[in-house]
């Protein structure tokens, strides 16, 4: 499967909430969405696309807006697809992709706690892998493990 | 009695690991079951991004204790296609060495454990035995038995040693008669098969939908492997079949780790000939100056000069021996990963642990989870 | 006296130190002392301390043996560091739990939590008051040897309820819970079994059924009846493949999670106890106690003490069988044990019933010979 | 759809012989543990010693311990102080920063030696500092033994790792070859005041202060103030260890690749 086809089957139904669809080594390609229409997407790229098993989902923080990503697995085109949605850091929040795929779940819930990204209508979303009530989102760039001046190694023959 | 919740876990036999089964049972029956993960989270992935590239590698060991050297070869890869470098070929015949090894190792110790869990003690202790072997030859090219921090960006540490392929073979057939020897302490004997058939069924549709992948997937019937389906280093060249059981229970993941064992000897005997016969390279000679092979000159913001190499976005899926495992890693022209995310298989058959636990008994319990094979150290990361 | 007994042994031991004592001591207190009443008392008392030493030191040895078998059968070898071939090793371990604290939980019921365990020790002890080990060598000619032994060895699921139910944890809850079930499951086809070979022996004395085996043991025309025995005593020990009870997968330890210290080591004690109770009644009812076949030349049961030595040896055979079972099966689920017990042990104790009437009817069986006539 | 799967053993449906087939397995193994269990006696018997792995192999019928198991062992440092240079890469590269450069006696009383302590409560023997070391003062030995009382104790002064070295432990023999294309050490020549600094501190010497030319001074043109002399790299002894760019005062040095 080919970005071509990707976009041939997900244009008609996303319209303008497709942002594109580049390639991406070793996989079908990597499509590009709008937030609003997460769920459209999920459910084309699953029911259309037969992208029945959905692997990973991350976010990353890119300092101003936050992206959240989705691998997906066909088992008859034998391929993984990468999905991609930026969303504001202010509003950082996108569609559940557990209604559409129940893998879902813990994959948000984690991406929820250590990114900050919220999932709308999600049925769980509890802390998974850090306390009840942990107040820090570990995996945004602003949460520092080391300060600077510790993680430089002391000068030396001064 | 009422219904009641107990605790299994975080200290618990069956747990293998830290983590806490929250179970509700009526009597023995369990009703409802929610796991509670992330007395291991380590902040890997947070960690990672402060390391280079290289340095990342002895994380990937602590990931999965029992697969270091899979886990290790995840992270490669990925590392590998952010940062645009090819390995020699030798390297990738060496990694998938090392991965298959890796593979008898967690599977034998998958073996081990997991008889332990219904109660017989004697496999624990082969299987230990047994898994020495392969620990052995780790140790013999990389020089450790657990951390292995072998392989680099661009290719591994150091060669093999040349007594390596006469070794690998004797422990290959040493392996096949032991395997025969395990069959016959679980399949041979009834009460094995009274514990396990149809237990902790989980059948191919909810597998799919709710993530499961590896031996748990195959087990039902469903042929994936992504050294088939997706080759990665050489996997198109040796020739192995996919271990597939169509029980989705119990007894069909022990089939299936069983069969996968033996296919792994296969496609070892294949490796270590085409080792013997090929020597070469097992750095890629045109690396990114910082990654220095293995040599790092400076490996420390303040001493490195900014400059701005190709950005790129490496995504590998390997399947490790738990399942397919993925790493997504963000270059942004650093020495240090932007961003490293990783999909640990048993994260997701864990997920799923209401599916196949519900309605079973509280004794089912341990077999059932010991047929996921829970390591928790890549599920909390 | 022709024969040295185990009280004999103990009157005149007693007497001896009486008059030993009575020698250096006043008039008065060397009549008191020397008196019979006095000196059967002390008798009795050293009695009970020369079994109960014995004992205990057999359960110590039991254990080591099962170490070092085990160790065979799992290719390692077991303990070795303590002392000769690691035999001081469980005193060493003894040691420690002694002196470790026993933690009881906040929540506990101290009557039951302490009480327990003590009772569970004290009467499976007992139970070796009864316990013929060769000719002579128990406490005299009680009619009902077997059923007192039976009976004391049943009362174990009664405490080990009670300290379960009284550590106030839901895993020791639920091991008390299977313990319970198991043991009465499996009361039945023991007695079952137990029964077919007193039909045959005719009598409920131990003495008696082992003199009833000189012809030939019964484990070879009451095999039905061995295989439930043993089945049986498996299950009431507690031993894999049915330790459900203490199931350390699923239950932790079972009914023994909140226990340690002295405590834990009277219930790990107490179950080789318990162990050593079911060997030895193997070897009374199916292997002919301390008597060995008439073809094995009298060089081999001439000598003293010969009946306690191929008694014992006996004894560490069949706890051998045992190790072996446990390394090399599963444990079974609770509802799987109880319906082995209730659909196949319960008839195939009844068949040996059966059997052991034929065989009383019969009177001689080929190849083994004939029962022996009173 | 599936791929038959080859079960050595059927499911063994007689009730007879319900457990018999796991039982003859455990005797067989018992009877051939009787002779030789797997079980090595630690403290007594140790794999590294290559006598007893061959005697063991042969004694158990089983393949351990044949070939180089141990060559290339990471275990307890060994520090040759004598030829350490001080160069810090084992510094840099350790990724637990477990590793601390302390003074020990024998240098030059201006510029002291340097040698690495470990600690090993951080340490993760992963061996990038003896690969990073370019001297080969710094490797890696088969003692694994580390238990201490005091938690002061599992740092290792280089006198102690000195020790490590004179015991004369099989070390990890495996030396990486440097990469053929390393940066150099390149000079930012207007920034350079001639200060000396870089070549004072150069652990290999590599760096000569060569004399260039003073300018002269043209009309409405200030000389610079400096001293008349520009560091040269000699690149074959350089180790790249950065000494010289941390210590430039005007910050005139930088990694590239050498035209």
């Amino acid at each position: 499967m080919q970005p071509d086809d990707l976009t041939r089957v997900l244009a008609p139904k996303l319209g303008e909430n497709l942002l594109g669809v580049e390639a991406f080594e070793g996989m079908a390609g990597r499509v590009r969405f709008r937030r609003e229409a997460a769920l459209d997407l999920f459910r084309a790229v699953r029911d259309d696309l037969s992208f029945a098993h959905l692997s990973m989902v991350g976010g990353i923080d890119w300092v101003d807006h936050r992206e959240v990503f989705y691998v997906a697995w066909s088992d008859s085109a034998r391929q993984y697809v990468l999905l991609s949605t930026d969303v504001p850091a202010t509003d950082a929040h996108v569609e559940t992709a557990s209604a559409v795929w129940p893998s879902a779940n813990w994959h948000e819930r984690e991406t929820w706690e250590l990114v900050d990204i919220t999932f709308d209508h999600h049925p769980d979303l509890r802390h998974l892998l850090t306390p009840d009530g942990y107040a820090f989102h570990p995996l945004l760039r602003s949460f520092k493990i080391h300060e600077p001046e510790e993680l430089e190694v002391k000068t030396r023959h001064v | 009695m009422s219904e009641m919740w107990i605790n299994m876990g975080p200290q618990h036999p069956m747990t293998h690991g830290l983590w806490n089964l929250r179970v509700r049972i009526d009597g023995e029956v369990v009703l409802d079951v929610d796991p509670e993960m992330g007395y291991l989270h380590r902040g890997i992935e947070k960690i990672s991004e402060d390391r280079h590239y290289n340095e990342v590698v002895t994380l990937m060991d602590r990931t999965c204790y029992v697969a270091g050297l899979a886990w290790e070869h995840l992270y490669i890869l990925a590392s590998e296609q952010a940062l645009h470098i090819t390995p020699p070929e030798r390297a990738q015949y060496i990694r998938m060495t090392c991965e298959e090894f890796q593979r008898i190792g967690s599977h034998i110790m998958w073996y081990a454990a997991f008889v332990n869990d219904i109660g017989l003690m004697t496999p624990f202790l082969y299987g230990m035995r047994d898994r020495d072997l392969v620990l052995d030859l780790f140790q013999s090219f990389t020089g450790a038995r657990m951390t292995y921090e072998y392989m680099r960006v661009g290719g591994v540490r150091n060669d093999l040693p040349p007594t390596f392929t006469d070794q690998a073979r004797k422990v290959l057939d040493w392996l096949t008669d032991r395997f025969r020897e395990y069959d016959q302490l679980c399949l041979g004997s009834s009460i094995f098969h009274k514990r396990c058939d149809h237990l902790g069924v989980l059948k191919a549709n909810d597998c799919i939908a709710h993530g499961v992948t590896g031996p748990m997937l195959r087990s039902a019937g469903v042929k994936r492997d992504l050294r088939k389906d997706r080759p990665y280093a050489r996997y198109d060249a040796v020739d192995f079949d996919v271990a597939v059981a169509d029980g989705a229970d119990v007894t069909a993941r022990y089939l299936v780790r069983m069969e996968e064992m033996r296919q792994s000897i296969r496609i070892l005997r294949q490796t270590v000939d085409w080792l013997e016969h090929h020597p070469g390279p097992v750095m890629a000679e045109h690396l990114p100056r910082w990654l220095g092979a293995p040599y790092a000159p400076v490996g420390r913001e303040g001493y490195l000069l900014k400059r701005n190499y190709a950005k790129g976005v490496g995504f590998s899926a390997v399947e490790e021996p738990h399942g397919e495992a993925q790493a997504y890693v963000v270059n942004e022209g650093t020495e240090h990963p932007y961003r490293v995310k990783f999909r640990s298989p048993i994260f997701a058959n864990l997920s799923a642990a209401r599916q196949y636990l519900v309605g079973y008994r509280v004794a089912d319990i341990p077999p059932i989870m010991g047929s996921v094979d829970p390591c928790i150290g890549e599920v909390d990361r | 006296m022709s024969q040295a007994t185990l009280y004999s042994v103990s009157y005149d031991l007693s007497n001896t130190i009486a008059s030993a004592l009575g020698s250096v001591l006043p008039s008065g207190a060397r009549d008191l002392i020397t008196s019979s009443g006095v000196v059967t008392g002390f008798a009795v008392v050293i009695f009970a301390v020369i079994i109960l030493a014995a004992t205990m030191l057999n359960t110590i040895l039991l254990i080591w043996w099962e170490r070092k078998l085990l160790g065979r059968f799992m290719d390692r070898r077991g303990a070795m560091h303590v002392g000769f071939a690691g035999l001081l090793q469980n005193f060493a371990d003894g040691f420690k739990l002694f002196r470790k604290d026993t933690v009881k939980p906040r929540e506990a019921d101290p009557l039951g939590f302490y009480f327990g365990p003590t009772a569970y020790m004290i009467t499976s002890l007992a139970i070796f008051g009864i316990l013929p080990i060769s000719s002579g060598w128990d406490t005299g000619a009680l009619p009902l040897t077997l059923l007192l032994a039976l009976a004391i060895f049943a009362f174990a699921p009664l405490f080990i309820f009670v300290s379960a139910w009284s550590s106030n944890n839901k895993y020791s809850l639920m091991g008390g819970m299977r313990s319970a079930a198991q043991m009465i499951a499996y009361e039945v086809p023991l007695l079952l079994a137990v029964v077919s070979v007193v039909i045959v022996a005719g009598s409920f004395d131990l003495n008696t059924i082992v003199y009833e085996q000189q012809n030939y043991w019964f484990w070879g025309p009451l095999i039905l009846a061995l295989i439930v025995f043993v089945a049986a005593m498996l299950a009431e020990m507690e031993r894999i493949p049915f330790d459900l009870p203490e199931a350390e997968a699923e239950l932790v330890e079972g009914w023994n999670t909140e226990y340690g210290g002295m405590f834990f080591a009277f219930f790990m004690f107490t179950d080789y106890l318990r162990a050593l109770v079911g060997s030895v009644l193997v070897v009374l009812l199916f292997f002919g106690g301390w008597t060995l076949p008439s073809w094995v030349p009298s060089v081999a049961t001439s000598w003293p003490l010969a009946g306690i030595f191929w008694f014992m040896v006996k004894t560490y055979i069949v706890f051998g069988v045992f190790v072996w079972i446990r390394a090399s099966l599963p444990r079974v689920r609770t509802d799987q044990l109880l319906r082995v017990g209730w659909n196949r042990m319960i008839p195939l104790g009844l068949v040996s019933v059966f059997v052991a009437a034929l065989l009383v009817v019969a009177k001689c069986v080929w190849p083994f010979g004939c029962l022996p006539t009173p | 759809m599936a791929t038959e799967i080859t079960a050595t053993e059927k499911p063994n449906q007689n009730p007879i012989l319900w457990v018999a087939r796991p039982m003859a397995t455990a005797a067989r193994q018992f009877a051939k543990s009787l002779f030789r269990p797997s079980t090595i006696v630690y403290p007594y018997e140790r794999l590294e010693d290559p006598e007893f792995r061959e005697k063991v192999a042969v004694a158990s019928g089983k393949p351990i311990g044949l070939g180089q198991v141990w060559d290339n062992y990471r275990g307890v440092h060994a520090l040759n102080i004598a030829t350490c240079i001080s160069c810090n890469l084992c510094q840099f590269s350790c990724p637990d920063l477990c590793i601390e450069m302390v003074t020990v006696p024998g240098g030059d009383p201006k510029h002291p030696k340097k040698c690495p302590e470990i600690d090993y409560g951080k340490c993760s023997y992963c061996g990038f500092c003896s690969d990073a070391c370019p001297e080969g003062c710094l490797t890696m030995t088969t003692r694994y033994e580390l238990s201490v009382t005091k938690r002061s104790d599992m740092v290792y002064s280089p006198q102690r790792l000195n020790e490590v070295f004179k015991t004369k432990l099989p070390m990890n023999p495996i030396r990486l070859a440097r990469p053929a294309n390393e940066d150099s050490i390149l000079l930012d020549v207007p920034l350079c005041i001639g200060c000396n600094a870089c070549a004072r501190d150069c652990p290999t010497q590599c760096i000569t202060m060569l004399d260039i030319p003073k300018p002269e001074a043209k009309a409405g043109e200030k000389i610079p103030k400096r001293i008349w002399k520009e560091p040269v790299v000699n690149d074959s002894d350089c180790v790249r260890c950065g000494t010289c760019i941390s210590v430039c005062p005007k910050e005139c040095l930088f990694w590239g690749t050498r035209k």
